[in-house]
């Protein structure tokens, strides 16, 4: 067939036994860098963890974990300039916790309260986008201003596998092609989209391809390699900063866990590629290369995991301790000003309140 | 004759219709092996293949289109669209096409299709999952927007829609679909469209509504009778096109109304109820017309999506507003 | 002081936001070197470069989403979608993000946008160039959705949607974008948003209207007065939200009402104000609420639109029912 | 850039000069079948004079001519079964008159009428779509029943190449790619969307490459080639009908006429360009070929104009003896049964028409 036989080459550095197959970015060429991208995934994944007990033991609503795909949000995040936008999806959460926004706040979230997407110390980030690829249209807007207004600064935008098939997602990387956008669209390929494998989403060679639909860059890399993930995305960056180059960024993982808390796996996933997949994931994998390359003991570990616990639970601590929202708040938040409807439904609301209680 | 819950209901109406006609196909995302988010198409796959038990890609625009076409050439496809909040893509298909195919083509090409959705809040779901803007297909041309409220009703009026020669958006008010079960022969009866179901009969005042209020409704009703109100309740059921003359008759009786609905207020089906009392009814009211609704807000997440929901105090008290208006 | 047609006037509108604040840009298809598809935004690509009229390509989800995106940024975005018909692709972007995205981030990330679209019929348009689904954006929360009616009030209201803080639907009739010029003051005063304009004092009933529709509404007015009907003419101009109080105000006083709008009956926004009266208003009503409107079909093909349109004779003919009604 | 370098190749067989690069195809190689061809395009063009001047002088409405890109329907009509399906877009006049659809039905639907669309002699075509690349996702349902039905058929369904832009499209060719349906995607690339000059729309390097993102077939051919059409769509069609192979098919031409009647290109177009495009066209074209490899005299062209245009008179008068619709028929077709409230405003409005005639 014409075309198919084009390939992109999968970027990686770390292979599946943490063996280096190339030399180290410069930026990430000393310990403490490589300690704390291991760092951040170790954090997501006890966080991620945190959350789904939570979830079970009813104190947390429905929650999609992001267990296995930790080393993209970290590569992610590590390669963005603070004054960077993310405009993020649902299991991004490693990347989110570089860009300032609180655990507690994801868990706030997840538990039913708007405040958990307010992102007190993130002001530009867009809060995760529910329905599916609509978050791609938004990131070439950001990307718009930013290049209206002349700045040396880009977008990160990320969804599934799944999200690929949406006409929002095609729109979004045509336009940004057309226009020359300084945006990078990153692909979480976990191969599944709740029980929809990849074969069945799409007959493209790879995801990466469709790039070519918006004659933007292509790039396939590991997204179990934390290093891959940064060196991919610093360059498309740097790119898209630079050059207003938008990208896609195919990042291939696994998703090592139930689509959301509401999701049994075990009905449509095949127990033999669940196990293959968990061969490569990413925790093991960078520990091995700390281990052999860095001098990583396991009193290390154990000290990294004991942190991130504790920081994990002052997050359920400050959830749990969160102040209710004032009685009617729904109403505050519609219109910069209440409108007239609005403030009578509020009247009618609070006073059916003080009768029933 | 087996207990069915609603989902169990909607279900064996798909298993009873796929087996008596093999045009009849399913579509949508994970409603294969997965049988759908809530299982309403499970064991579909096994049992009519994956030919008929379609999953499809992430893409809600030509999941409703490819019914379309589908539809054009005699299959009778059902379409299920994960959470109502997930149709707005589907929304240009569906008004541009979907329901003016045959008025287009003067009765050449026609779509005789079902696009299904879980609908409404209260499940205690994430953003989006909590949608009732049904007022938006119900102000379309063309359409048929049908709505059970009982595992009897979801399995007679899913029939009937499958049957139906013209495209029906069939929402399933997601609340009560594990909420109770009922006794419903599989006899493959289709219950009628365009008409309401009167639910309680009553005479001092007419309850309003579909879907999911339904419950807080009779529960309503149930408590007003031990005050002395007795009152009728109407399940609505087709929103579209509504079957007012029931309506119309029983507030001839009552004289009063209270429509119940979770959708917003402003532009709700309510509306158009009360408008229409406002019209041809405007003789037989004796008190204002109250709609105890949602709010003009978004539905908030989980953790306040009860102080937004009508619940049974509010509609008991618009009832004895509208009982003490003189 | 100029004269201008409505058309003019919002293309004014423009002309004196953008110079005024940089951060006012324009975007959509054809908007730029065409100046739009009605012109409406002419010369504006030679004002003030392509960086801020930009031509789009063909994809109306990603236009809204775009403008998601800039609102956000702190620009104010404004789009023009070609015509009403072709706004579905950007229902998703609209209800799921623009109008709910200040309330996602409690204040945090708001969308001052406007949407601009032609609307209605009767301009021989082909198919699906006649739509008036305003209705769907009214019963969304979260938007404001507004419509001008003359030349002052396209560039007061324009100018007022722009300076909105929140997302504005604003909806063009165009079947009078050239209907009659206007002098209109380009002082770069907007006018106030959320509220009705009374066009016309009467005594005996209120005639309420908004859009392309106010034309036949106020010539059905001057018809009557020769017939002794004394009819008050309101404009709504912003459907959503309501301002509900001059209407009842002015029932208060006429007891009468009749509503006049070019969209589908079932579920307009006439239904809403109708229901309003039936609700808060029952007291003044000295007849029923008629609804002078389209029908519950599609518009259709321009030879025949003539029979769809709520005509002058309609109107009087519902006034005069209304009149009669003891 | 990765990927960008992949080229496909442009099929052609007349040279702008009517000159054959290559064998005729095995299905046209008769003297008939050529002139069968050219009377195609010649027909399409003389009704499409008509067409825009019955609008000019007020007997029409709003008319999209197709003045240039004859070619393309021409060869798409021509490589179809009679079986198949086309889910035509509206410059597909060529295409239409091939598959049964009169003259005078196309002018009743832009006179505004319903029945224009009602095909006396074609059942299961579609009509046009107005709202852009929707019609792609009816073409993937239409498809999907002749593969459910396992019958040798197959859809065609066509666009524009500002369409190409829109989620629906993608979607479509995504979904067709994913379950492998029998469907040929053309696109008739004629370098504008009313304004919007192909290089704003995309910065894809070739439509053609759009199809790489879906995983399907992709072709560029020169549409202003009748035989280079048919023959891509033969091989195309072919591929659809027996291996449920879809295709996507770029056909390059040019709009030489305004995007519509109410359409002036003088705002917006280049005259340079305009006028180096008409040097391309099909028909003039086509002529020469005939001419010098088909003994074609003056005399032929002469009477192959002739006839058309007796074609066109007659279909005119066919229009303007089309009996209007019975008064308020717009109730009678929204659904198979007037309902209750269409029955209720139905007997309202005959009251009104009685009332003021
Ligand atoms: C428009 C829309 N349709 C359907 C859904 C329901 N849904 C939520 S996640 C999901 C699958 C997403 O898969 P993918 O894009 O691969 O992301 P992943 O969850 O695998 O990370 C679906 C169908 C949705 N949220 N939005
Ligand atoms: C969804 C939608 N948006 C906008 C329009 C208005 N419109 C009609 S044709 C057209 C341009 C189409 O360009 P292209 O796809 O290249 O086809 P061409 O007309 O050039 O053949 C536009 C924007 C429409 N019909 N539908
Ligand atoms: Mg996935
Ligand atoms: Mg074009």
């Amino acid at each position: 067939m014409p075309g198919s036989n084009f390939n992109f080459e999968t970027i990686e550095f770390l292979d599946p036994n943490g063996q280096l197959k190339r030399p180290l970015p410069e930026a990430l060429a000393t310990r403490d860098k490589l300690v704390e991208l291991y760092q951040l995934m170790v954090q997501t994944r006890v966080f991620d963890r945190a959350a789904i007990n939570l979830q079970r033991t009813g104190a947390m609503g429905t929650y999609p974990s992001c267990e296995g795909q930790e080393a993209i949000g970290t590569g992610v995040g590590y390669a963005m300039n603070e004054n960077d936008v993310l405009v993020p999806y649902y299991r991004d959460i490693a990347t989110q916790i570089q860009r300032g926004v609180l655990l507690e706040e994801i868990l706030r979230y997840w538990g039913g309260d708007e405040w958990g997407m307010h992102f007190q110390h993130q002001a530009q980030d867009f809060p995760i986008s529910v329905p599916i690829a609509t978050q791609s249209c938004h990131a070439v807007g950001v990307a718009y201003a930013m290049k209206y207004r002349q700045q040396p600064r880009a977008v990160v935008t990320t969804c599934g596998d799944g999200a690929t098939s949406k006409g929002d997602f095609y729109e979004s990387i045509n336009i940004a092609g057309a226009l020359a956008l300084p945006v990078v669209f990153v692909v979480n390929n976990n191969r599944w989209a709740i029980s929809v494998p990849l074969e069945k989403q799409t007959a493209a060679q790879t995801i990466a391809h469709k790039s070519l639909a918006a004659g933007i860059d292509g790039y396939r890399v590991d997204g179990n390699d934390p290093i891959a993930v940064f060196q991919v995305l610093s360059e498309a960056l740097e790119l898209a900063r630079n050059e207003q180059r938008p990208s896609l960024v195919e990042a291939l993982t696994y998703r090592l866990c139930d689509h959301t808390t509401a999701d049994d796996a075990s009905r449509y996933r095949p127990q033999q590629e669940f196990d293959a997949a968990r061969e490569l994931e990413p925790l093991i994998r960078f520990k091995a290369y700390l281990q052999k390359e860095q001098q990583w003991s396991d009193a290390d570990d154990e000290s990294i995991y004991a942190d991130c616990k504790k920081q994990v639970k002052k997050a359920i601590e400050a959830y749990q301790a969160f102040p209710e929202q004032p009685p009617g708040q729904f109403f505050d938040y519609m219109f910069a000003k209440r409108t007239a409807d609005l403030e009578q439904q509020k009247q009618e609301w609070l006073a059916g309140v003080k009768r029933h209680g | 004759m087996a207990e069915w819950t609603q989902l169990e209901a909607v279900n064996q109406a798909f298993a009873s219709e796929m087996g008596r006609d093999e045009n009849v196909v399913v579509l949508g995302e994970d409603v294969g092996i997965n049988g759908g988010v809530f299982r309403a198409t499970e064991g579909l796959l096994e049992a009519f293949g994956a030919e008929r038990v379609i999953d499809t890609p992430l893409a809600e625009s030509v999941i409703v289109g490819m019914a379309i076409g589908m539809a054009a050439q005699g299959l009778k496809p059902i379409v299920e669209l994960q959470f109502m909040g997930f149709i707005y893509p589907a929304v240009d298909q569906i008004i541009n096409h979907a329901s003016r195919l045959r008025n287009r083509t003067r009765g050449r090409i026609t779509c005789p299709m079902v696009i299904r959705a879980p609908f409404g809040g209260g499940i205690h779901a994430p953003e989006h999952h909590s949608e009732s803007t049904e007022a938006l297909f119900a102000h379309m041309p063309g359409l048929r927007v049908v709505i059970p409220s009982s595992p009897a009703r979801a399995y007679g009026l899913l029939l009937a829609a499958i049957r139906d020669p013209d495209p029906v958006v069939f929402l399933e008010p997601k609340r009560v679909y594990r909420l109770g079960k009922q006794v419903v022969e599989d006899n493959g009866e289709a219950l009628p469209l365009d008409t309401c179901f009167v639910l309680r009969d009553g005479i001092d005042i007419t309850l309003v509504s579909w879907g999911a209020s339904i419950k807080e409704t009779l529960e309503a009703a149930q408590q007003l009778a031990q005050i002395g109100v007795d009152a009728e309740v109407v399940d609505v059921a087709t929103i579209s096109p509504l079957d007012m003359g029931t309506i119309l008759d029983s507030v001839a009786r009552t004289g009063r109304c209270v429509i119940v609905h979770e959708a917003a207020r402003s532009g709700g089906v309510g509306a158009e109820i009360a408008a229409r009392l406002a019209g041809e009814g405007i003789a037989s009211l004796l008190a204002p017309v109250k709609r105890v609704t949602g709010y003009d807000t978004v539905m908030p997440l989980y953790r306040y999506e009860d102080q937004y929901m009508p619940g049974v105090n509010r509609i008991i008290d618009a009832v004895q507003e509208a009982m003490e208006y003189r």
